[in-house]
Parts: structure tokens; sequence; C-alpha cells
């Protein structure tokens, strides 16, 4: 497919959905989804077309709407109207009212701070075409970017435009991706790899699951400039098997987009090609590192190694490889499509552009977001979040998964990017944004943390496969009030080892659950200790202890 | 499939009979054709194997080993490594509780242990009459949604404890 | 001062000025010029795979500790191989390694001859300061030769390694994972019904504690030989 | 100068170390002439005294009645020493810990009997449910690792005790 077939594909698209007025979009995700939002779908396009409504009302499928704890989502356009908690019983009532009065019993206002306060350019999509029709992709501008830098841009441009655009890697550690693309480029080699991460395994993040699922071609347009721009022929996109739905979705993508002959040999007319397959995870958080990702993909164990050599020099069967996680490549499309310096204006002078992140916990809107840089904690939790529930208080937030930290109210107003989160001695990670309230206890967290990272360590390298079971012994004893006060300082020491011995970022990382609780609730440990109490009231304090 | 080609001089397709003349072996070795019965597929061919089977016995991983030319020692070291893959076959139904960050502090550890107190298995394991298997998943990622299980593949959001153990009871009581 | 020969660098270690060849791994260039590092997993013909973090080195203007055995030497390099935190950092490697399985020294085969032992020796490690895990392992001493005694494994995975790359049998392998993991001959089967094994004892010899021993062999009795590992890597090379 | 008030006890161990103290030969004279031997398994003195200087404690802490020793000898002690693996390591009495208390027991008692098969209930203390070294339940001052520590190791620790040196046994106590 040509840049000119591919916009008369997508004008012809756009007009055919332009004949049917009305269109009623029915969320898809998967929290949706297991809400029974298929049934609601199905329910919805039998009324209206019971009442004659065919032709001028659309009923579709979309992907994520972000507000997943009040799904099923429907929302009706032009009209701008959003429904939560729609059940398949209330489809009559629900059609009845389309071009009429909106149904307020179930109505959602659209201008809520939770959608308000958003920029969308990752999820610019999601909620608004069917992930399983590159057509409604196509029309929405998608592939553009692809075609037009295949016809206009060399590879050198592409890189410089993501450099421009001060995207770093959305995975956790915040490389800049500008740098990467150009380091793969350069890298010496006939084969190379692309490799998409896909495998979230934060618990607690669904950013990239949400992404796969709902705009599934955004990241392959993003995967195939990447390859274009380094001189990869193929890539892979690795994907945790507990995602199923993602996984049919991207498998269903990646054929249509062979069959327009957008991935494959020659795509775009032009002399480039790029295939791409899918590899499923197993279940192993450590795959979410680079080094032990390709080793995955090559189906062995999934043991980081040492780096460097790093995977630009020396990745996937030693050959140079670009690894980025799903939401930088979603970034990469509207980059490409609008120049770096339309990107680089959005967000705070180190960390450009936006960021989704999974907002979950004690907190009233739980779901999918998206923000600028720079956006402040509070803003995220009290306004977008729309704060704690039940009249509790806010206690902490938890960013980055096991690898990251809890973050304590005094930092409520900072600033959020890669590096203000790092000074807290937390990180930006994947995006999962936990929040927690009074009835958390901040040492059972970290014990949670720490079973977490004993479970998930691959036991290669003797700190973290033994250190983290030793700190976790330890946290265990404290939640118990059978520790001591030689504990506390032993814990400490344990932490500063292992995160500065250990071979790869799960075992360097993981003590920072517990560094960053010691260090602003460190009265919790103290009380559990000392006084054998959990001040949250949560740990189960061994009677012998006690007495 | 031609990406590890240039990687891989073997391209030799595989003759290894299948352990039995159950039909699900032919999905695995069409996958193993798929894959040009290359050693890298090896994660590939495994979800394909429980897929069929619901779990991996040896004379699953011996064919596999034998059929992509990967020693026994490896084919076991990598389908122990990872949390998918299960060496027993699983309960007649399977009870997944997510514990999740979300979860966890939403409530999760009590879900687990209503479920183990009433079946008497813990985590992992499956009841003695093979009906029910409690397994825990590290994060479903339907956070929104938590405290999550999934229920026969099923995912139900904002479960309380009574309830989970009435739908757990249901499958120990009719012979469904 | 005339500009270094090809392949020929000088980097600083531990602050003398020392030259060495370009493939060559600080761990190497270390050992010709008797500086002491500790290792465990690290054996001279086979891969190394940097995961015992005992030879760990501190480099000037980075924060981050590279384990010797993999890092190599480069131009300008300066390194150090002794501080009281790497001092520290080795001590509790150790430690945390004598804490996670059952190694009773004093009935062991390689008492006296064991690279843990004598690790922690050199270490001065007196007592082990966290608490013992004494996990359950069994001994399979179902090889006609040989025996494997779980309860002394420090997962470094010289038999794994030697038993692939040198006798190309691949009978070894890690199975499970972090803290759970352990190695295993073939689909986990007794060593003496391992299909692949050709009872060559490469693995026995390499092996660093009193996991992998000769059977016959009594309390301190047990002395490993090495010697064939670099010259067979050698002659293979040559002959390659 | 008063002499050091010096005592032994011999917890879960073979006597061994203490057999390898009383090896020092004719140096043992230069000790002995330092110390009164407050309490001892090599003297006659039941009640273990208020103030000790010096304690050496040969064996893990296996069952109550250790463990409640260790306590006392604390508390009463101004310098403890753990003498040898068993105090140190708790060697081969934490062998029997994978087994747990039960298993162990009936094997000794009741598998490994040939006549009247039964546990003890009567005067020999209850286990704890794990060999743990000393240091595992209270501060150690001096470790001297060894099974047993050698005379030499022994007499080189005590000598720095009694001048009131810290002992320095780097390099050369070794476990086993």
């Amino acid at each position: 497919m040509t840049l000119e077939e591919l916009q008369a594909l997508a004008e012809k698209t756009r007009a055919a959905a332009a004949v049917a007025g009305r269109v009623v979009r029915v969320c898809q995700g998967t929290g949706c989804h297991s809400a029974g939002s298929d049934t609601v779908q199905q329910a919805l396009a039998r009324e209206t077309k019971e009442r004659g409504m065919g032709e001028a009302v659309t009923v579709m499928r979309v992907g994520c709407r972000g507000l997943c704890a009040s799904g099923p989502i429907v929302s009706v356009s032009p009209d701008n109207l959003l429904y939560r908690s729609v059940e398949a019983s209330d489809a009559p009532e629900l059609a009845a009212s389309l071009g009429g009065e909106p149904l307020e019993r179930l109505r959602l206002p659209s201008d809520s701070p939770f959608f308000a306060r958003q920029k969308k350019i990752a999820l610019e999509n999601l909620g608004q075409i069917d992930p399983e029709s590159i057509e409604d992709y196509i029309a929405a501008g998608g592939y553009t970017a692809l075609l037009t830098a295949l016809a206009s841009m060399a590879p050198a441009e592409i890189i410089q435009q993501v450099s421009v655009s001060g995207l770093r890697g959305r995975g956790g550690a915040g490389y800049p991706s500008g740098l990467k693309w150009g380091t793969v480029a350069k890298a010496a080699g006939a084969e190379k790899y692309v490799v998409c991460n896909g495998d979230e395994g934060d618990p607690g993040a669904f950013m990239d699951r949400s992404v796969m699922e709902g705009d599934p071609h955004r990241v392959l347009e993003g995967m195939t400039l990447a390859a274009y721009a380094v001189g990869a022929k193929h890539g892979f996109v690795y994907v945790r098997a507990e995602y199923p739905l993602a996984v049919s979705r991207l498998r269903k993508a990646i054929r249509q987009a062979e069959q327009y002959g957008l991935l494959g040999d020659k795509i775009g007319g032009s002399d480039f090609g790029f295939k791409v397959e899918l590899r499923l995870g197993a279940g192993a958080f450590v795959c979410g590192e680079e080094t032990a990702l390709m080793a995955s993909v090559e189906g062995q164990r999934g043991t980081p190694r040492p780096r460097p050599p790093f995977p630009a020099q020396a990745g996937l069967w030693g050959c140079p490889t670009l690894i980025n996680n799903v939401e930088t490549f979603a970034n990469i499309a509207p980059i490409v499509r609008r120049g770096g310096e339309w990107y680089a204006a959005i967000g705070t002078p180190k960390s450009k552009g936006t960021k989704v992140f999974a907002l979950s916990g004690r907190v009233v809107h739980t779901g999918l977001i998206e923000v600028p840089m720079g956006i402040t904690l509070r803003e995220i939790i009290f306004e977008i979040g729309g704060g704690i529930p039940d009249g509790k208080k806010f206690k902490a937030v938890q960013t980055g998964g096991p690898s990251g930290g809890c973050v304590p109210e005094k930092f409520l107003d900072m600033p959020l990017d890669y590096d203000s989160l790092v000074s807290i001695g937390s990180i930006m990670g994947s995006g999962g944004m936990i929040v927690m309230d009074e009835t958390s206890c901040m040492v059972d967290v970290a014990r949670y943390f720490m079973d977490f990272c004993t479970g998930e360590s691959c036991g290669k390298c003797v700190p973290c496969r033994v250190g983290t079971a030793q700190m976790h012994r330890v946290l265990d004893d404290i939640t118990r009030g059978t520790a001591s006060e030689g504990d506390l300082a032993r814990l400490e020491e344990l932490c500063d080892m292992v995160r500065n011995t250990s071979l790869c970022g799960l075992g360097q990382s993981a003590p920072n659950p517990v560094i960053t609780t010691l260090r602003y609730f460190r009265d919790e440990y103290e009380a559990h200790i000392r006084d054998k109490r959990c001040p949250a009231g949560r740990c189960r304090i061994s009677q012998e202890a006690a007495a | 499939m031609s990406v590890a080609q240039t990687h891989h001089g073997r391209f030799l397709g595989s003759r290894t009979p299948a352990p039995s003349g159950d039909a699900r072996w032919k999905l695995v070795a069409a996958t193993m054709r798929r894959h040009g019965y290359r050693a890298d597929a090896l994660i590939e061919v495994l979800h394909a194997v429980q897929g069929a089977f619901g779990f991996l016995d040896d004379d699953g991983l011996r064919f596999v080993a034998a059929s992509l030319r990967v020693p026994y020692s490896r084919v076991y070291g990598v389908a122990t490594f990872y949390q998918h893959f299960t060496l027993r076959p699983p309960g007649k139904h399977t009870c997944v509780v997510c514990m999740g960050t979300t979860c966890y502090i939403k409530g999760a550890q009590g879900l687990v242990e209503a479920v183990q107190d009433r079946l008497g298995v813990k985590p992992g394991q499956t009841t003695k009459d093979g009906r029910v298997s409690l397994l825990e998943a590290r994060c479903i990622g339907s956070c929104g949604l938590a405290p999550a299980v999934v229920l026969d593949g099923a995912m139900h959001g904002k479960i309380k404890a009574e309830d989970l153990v009435g739908k757990v009871e249901e499958w120990m009581k009719h012979d469904s | 001062m005339s500009p270094a020969a090809p392949g020929v660098v000088t980097f600083v270690m531990d602050g003398k000025d020392v030259s060495a060849r370009a493939d060559q791994t600080v761990l190497a260039v270390a050992r010709e010029h008797n500086v002491a590092i500790p290792t465990l997993c690290a054996l001279e013909g086979l891969s190394t795979v940097g995961a015992c973090r005992l030879c760990l080195v501190e480099i000037a203007g980075s924060p981050k500790l590279q384990p010797a055995c993999v890092l190599k030497a480069t131009e300008g390099l300066n390194v150090s191989t002794r501080s009281e935190r790497l001092d520290k950092y080795r001590k509790m490697i150790v430690e945390l390694l004598l804490s996670e399985r059952n190694h009773v020294c004093s009935v062991c085969v390689s008492n006296g001859h064991c690279d843990l032992q004598s690790l922690a020796q050199s270490l001065g490690i007196d007592h082990v300061r966290f608490p013992y895990l004494y996990p359950s392992f069994a001994v399979d001493a179902s090889h006609a030769r040989f025996t494997l005694d779980h309860n002394r494994c420090v997962l470094c995975t010289r038999c794994v390694r030697v038993c692939d790359e040198v006798e190309g049998a691949h009978t070894w392998d890690v199975m499970g994972r972090g803290i759970r993991s352990q190695v295993i001959t073939g689909l986990k089967q007794p060593w003496g019904e391992s299909e692949s094994c050709t009872t060559c004892g490469k693995c026995v010899q390499v092996c660093p504690t009193g996991a992998l021993s000769e059977k016959g062999k009594s309390v301190a009795e047990m002395r490993k030989r090495r010697d064939f590992l670099p010259y067979l890597t050698q002659m293979r090379e040559e002959h390659a | 100068m008063s002499k050091v008030r010096l005592a032994t006890v011999w917890m879960d161990g073979c006597s061994g170390c203490h057999m390898s103290f009383l090896d020092m030969d004719e140096r043992i004279l230069e000790i002995a002439d330092k110390v009164d031997l407050v309490y001892s398994p090599l003297v006659d003195i039941k009640t273990f005294p208020e103030s000790v200087d010096v304690t050496i404690v040969e064996g893990a802490v296996s069952n109550e009645d250790d463990l409640k020793k260790a306590k006392m000898i604390r508390a009463r002690t101004k310098i403890l020493v753990a003498l040898g693996d068993c105090a140190v390591t708790s060697n081969v009495p934490a062998m029997r810990n994978q087994f747990g208390t039960e298993g162990v027991l009936a094997r000794a008692y009741l598998e490994n009997a040939q006549i009247n098969p039964h546990v003890p209930n009567k005067v020999i203390p209850p286990l704890l449910p794990q060999a743990r070294p000393l240091h595992e339940f209270v501060p150690v001052d001096v470790f001297v690792p060894g099974c047993p520590p050698s005379a030499d190791d022994i007499f080189s620790v005590v000598a720095d005790l009694l001048a009131g040196r810290t002992p320095d046994l780097h390099g050369r106590g070794r476990f086993g």
C-alpha cells in the first residue's frame, strides 16, 4: 500500500463512518470486558437494530477508556456523552435515548477532571477506534507517519526527530530513546533486531496491556519506524502470556498489516521490509530486564547477563538489538508525524512529553491516565483520581512497582518526572501508581514487595538470590513482632549490599521499597520492633512477641 | 518463518514420534513446524503443550526436547523457570487470586486464606479429589477492579471473601 | 612515552600502571600480577557468567561496581580491587552463601580443599551474621561413581558450563529460580539414570565445594584436579 | 592482681572442643595460673556463678535447657566466647534441622530402637524446633570456629583475653 492508497482508504473509512451519524462506543478493555461489556455491546447492537436505527447508529468495540473501576463504559458521539456501569438490561433505555435526552441515571460528566486534566498522545486512539480494525486505525491517521517517513525521510532524520523530542524510555529507567536508537543504528552488523518489551510485570501496572489491547497497530507502526531508523529487518513483540486479549489483538493486527503491505517485504512500495513475530512470556518478572528478555526470546531461562555489552551492541543472537517498551513505541508515530519539537514542548525540561499511569489502590477513580510530565502527584491523586475514598487519610503512593518506592505526603506537590522521583528514592518505573491510605502498614508493604522480589529473583547472582530471601526474613520477623533492634541495622546493611552488588536491575532496585519506607516511615518499623504493635492494625503480631 | 535461520543452521525438521496417538500432539507438532523446529521456539512450544494438555509431563518434555534438539536438562530448566508452566495436572476448576499490589492492599490475602481454609490446600495445590486448584497470580493487570480473581478463566472484580468461597463451594458440590 | 603497541592497553590497577592485551579481563590481568581477587563462579577455560559477584571491583569515576571476570581491560581504566567497601560486600556474599544451604564443613568430603571454606577463611569470616536458612535438600548417590549433595551446592554453575562447553553433553542445567534454584541432571532424574551423562567426571573436578564428589572418598579426602581444563580448551582452540 | 573468673559450658556438642582445649599441653598451666575456673564440665561445680569474666561455650543451642542456660550465662558473663563450629555455626547438630523434631525423635527412639521403643518425655529437655548457633539467641563477643578449633587457636584466644587484648584469628580460624 502506498501513501496515496493509504490516504484514500482513510478517506473512504471516514466517509463511511460519517454516514452513520451517531457512534456508540463500548469499551472492551479487560476491565470492562470482565464486567460484561461484550453482552452490553450485543444488547445495544440488537436494540438499535430493532429500533430501525441501523443506518444512523453504529455500535462499535473500542479499547480502554481508562476509567476501569466504573466499567463497562459506553460513549456516544457526536453528543459527547459518557455512561458508566452500563449493563445489558440498560440497553433498551439507552438505545431509546439516542438523539434525545441523555440517560442521566448512568451519565458520567465528560468534563470531569478525570478526563479534563489528561493529555493523550500514546492513548489518543484508545476508546476511539476499534482495535481489531486496521481501517479504523488508518482512518485515524495511522500508518501515515510510517509511509511518509519511508517516502521522504532518511533513517537518520527519524532518529533526529526522536532525539529532538526528548523521549525517554517509558519502561522504567528513562534512557533517552534517540540515543539508544542512534547506538543501534551505528552498530556494525548485517542483522539487527527490534524488540518491543510488553512484559509488563510490575504488579499494579496495566498501561502496556491497555495499549496493546486498545491500539495494537500503534505499537507495530512505532516498531516499524524504529526498524527503518536503525536498519533492522526483524522484530519481536514480547507479551505476557497473562494478557490473552493483547496477544490475540496483536496477532490479528500483524496479520492485517501484512495483508495491507504495511509489514513484510517492500513496505509502502519501498525497498524496506520488516517482519514481526510475537513471543509469549511465561510469567517471570525478571524478563522485563532487557538481557533476560532477550534470553527468553531465544527460548532460554530468562536470566540476565552482565552489561556491557549492551543489547544495542550485542543483543539477540549477538546482533545489535533495539529494545523499547510498548508505551515508548506508542509515542513514535505521533513524534514522527508531528515532529520532535512538538513533543518536546510538552512536559518538563528533562522529561518531555506525557506519561501513562495506572492509578489504583485507595483512590476514588482508579484507571488508566495519560498526563504531561511535571504534573504533581496531588493533581493526579486528588483531582484526576478524585481523592481518597471513605473519608480516609492519604498515607503514601507507591510508584515504580517492586523497583520503586513509597512516596509520602510531603512530596505530593513535587513536579513529577524521572529525576524528581529518583531524588526521593523511588522511580518512574513503567507507570504503576498505587495509592495507600492509613489502613496500609508500610512495613507490611515493604514485606509484600520483598516477597515478590524473592519469588521473582532468577537465582543467578548471590546477592539477589540469597539477599532478598534474608531481607524478606527480617521483614517477616518485624511484621510478626519478633524482630530486634539489631535486625533493623542488618536490614539496612543488606539493602546497601544487594543494591550495589546485584547483577541486574531487579536485584539492584529490590531494596527500594524497604529503603523508602525506612526513610519516610521509620516510626512504623520501630513501633513493630519496640512496642510490638502495628500502627495500621494490619500485621498479626504474634501473641508471644506481644506478651 | 525465517527470522533465525541465519543464526541457527539447524533447519532439519523433525521425525521424532509423538508420545501417543492423542490428537492434541498434532497441535504441538504444528507449532513446532511453524517455528521450523528451531530451538529458540522452546517456550512457544511449551505453551502449545500446556495449552493442549493443561500441564507439562515428562513424555511431553522428552518429545519437545527431541524434536527441537534441546538437551533434557535445558527443557526442564526452562519449564521450571517460568511461573506459567506447571508440571502437575491442574484441578478440574481453577481459582486464581491476583496478588498484585493493588489487590494486596485491598485484601487479596484474605481471599487466599478464605479459600485455603475452605479447601484445605495452599496456593499452588490442588484438592485431593482433583476438583479445585488454588493459585496465586503476580498481577493480572485488572487493578481497577481490585481485589480480582480469575475463576475458570473468567475475571471477577471487587470480590468479597464470602462470595468467593460461595463460588468455590458450588464447584465442590456439583458434579459439573 | 611511546604510544602503546596495537592491541595493548595500559590501565591503573590499585594505583599501579599495568599493561594488558585489549582482550584480557581485569581478573586475568590481576592474576598475572599476583593481585588476589576472590572468585567462585569464574574458572579459566569456562565461559564467564559474572554471577557470584565476589570479584566486583571499583572503577574510578563510576558508582557501579563491575565484575572483574567480565570487565575488559581498556585504556585509561582505573580500578581498585580492594577497598573497605569491597571487603565488606565480599564478606557478606560469602556469609549469605554459608547461610543459604547446609554447609557442614566438619563432615564434608572437601573439608580443607573447598573454595567456599577457604574464601571464608581468607575474608576473615569467623561466624555468619545472617540466620541460617536450613533448607531441606537431598543427596543423589544414584550415579555409579559420583555423588551430588545439594546441601553443599553454591549454584556457581561450573558443572553446567563444563558439561555443556567442554564435554558437550549438557547433562546439567539449573531448574526453578531464586532461592529455590537447584542444579539438575536430565529431566531432574537421578543422576545415575541420566541418558546423556558420559561419566567423564569433569563436573566433579570443577565443583568448588563438596557438592560433587567421587564415591569412596571420606571426610576431607576429596581433592579436585582442574589442570585438565585450561589444557583441554587450549587444545580445542588449536585444533578448531 | 585478682584472677580472671573463667567458665566453660558444654551444650549440644561432642566435647571435642573441650578436649582440644586440654590438648594445649603445658601451656594450660600458664592459663591455670591466671584463672579461677568457676564452672565447667571439667570441674565439679553444680551452679553457674553470678559474675564471670569469660565464659567459653561449646555446642549449639538445641533444646530448651540450652536456651535457658545461654540466656543465664549471657546475663552473668562479661565476655562470651563461642568455641567451635557447633557453637558458631550449629554444625552437625543442625543436620537434624531439615527433618523436624518429630521425625528426628521417631528415627532415634522408635525406628532404631531394639527394645521398648518410646520417645522419652522425662528428664531429657524438649528439643527446640531447630538447633541453631549461640549468637542467634544471645550476643556473642568472640568466635572461634573449627571442628574442633586447634589447641593453638584456643590458646591464642584465651591468652589474648587474659591479657586484655581483643583476640584476632583473622586468616587462621576456619570452619571445619
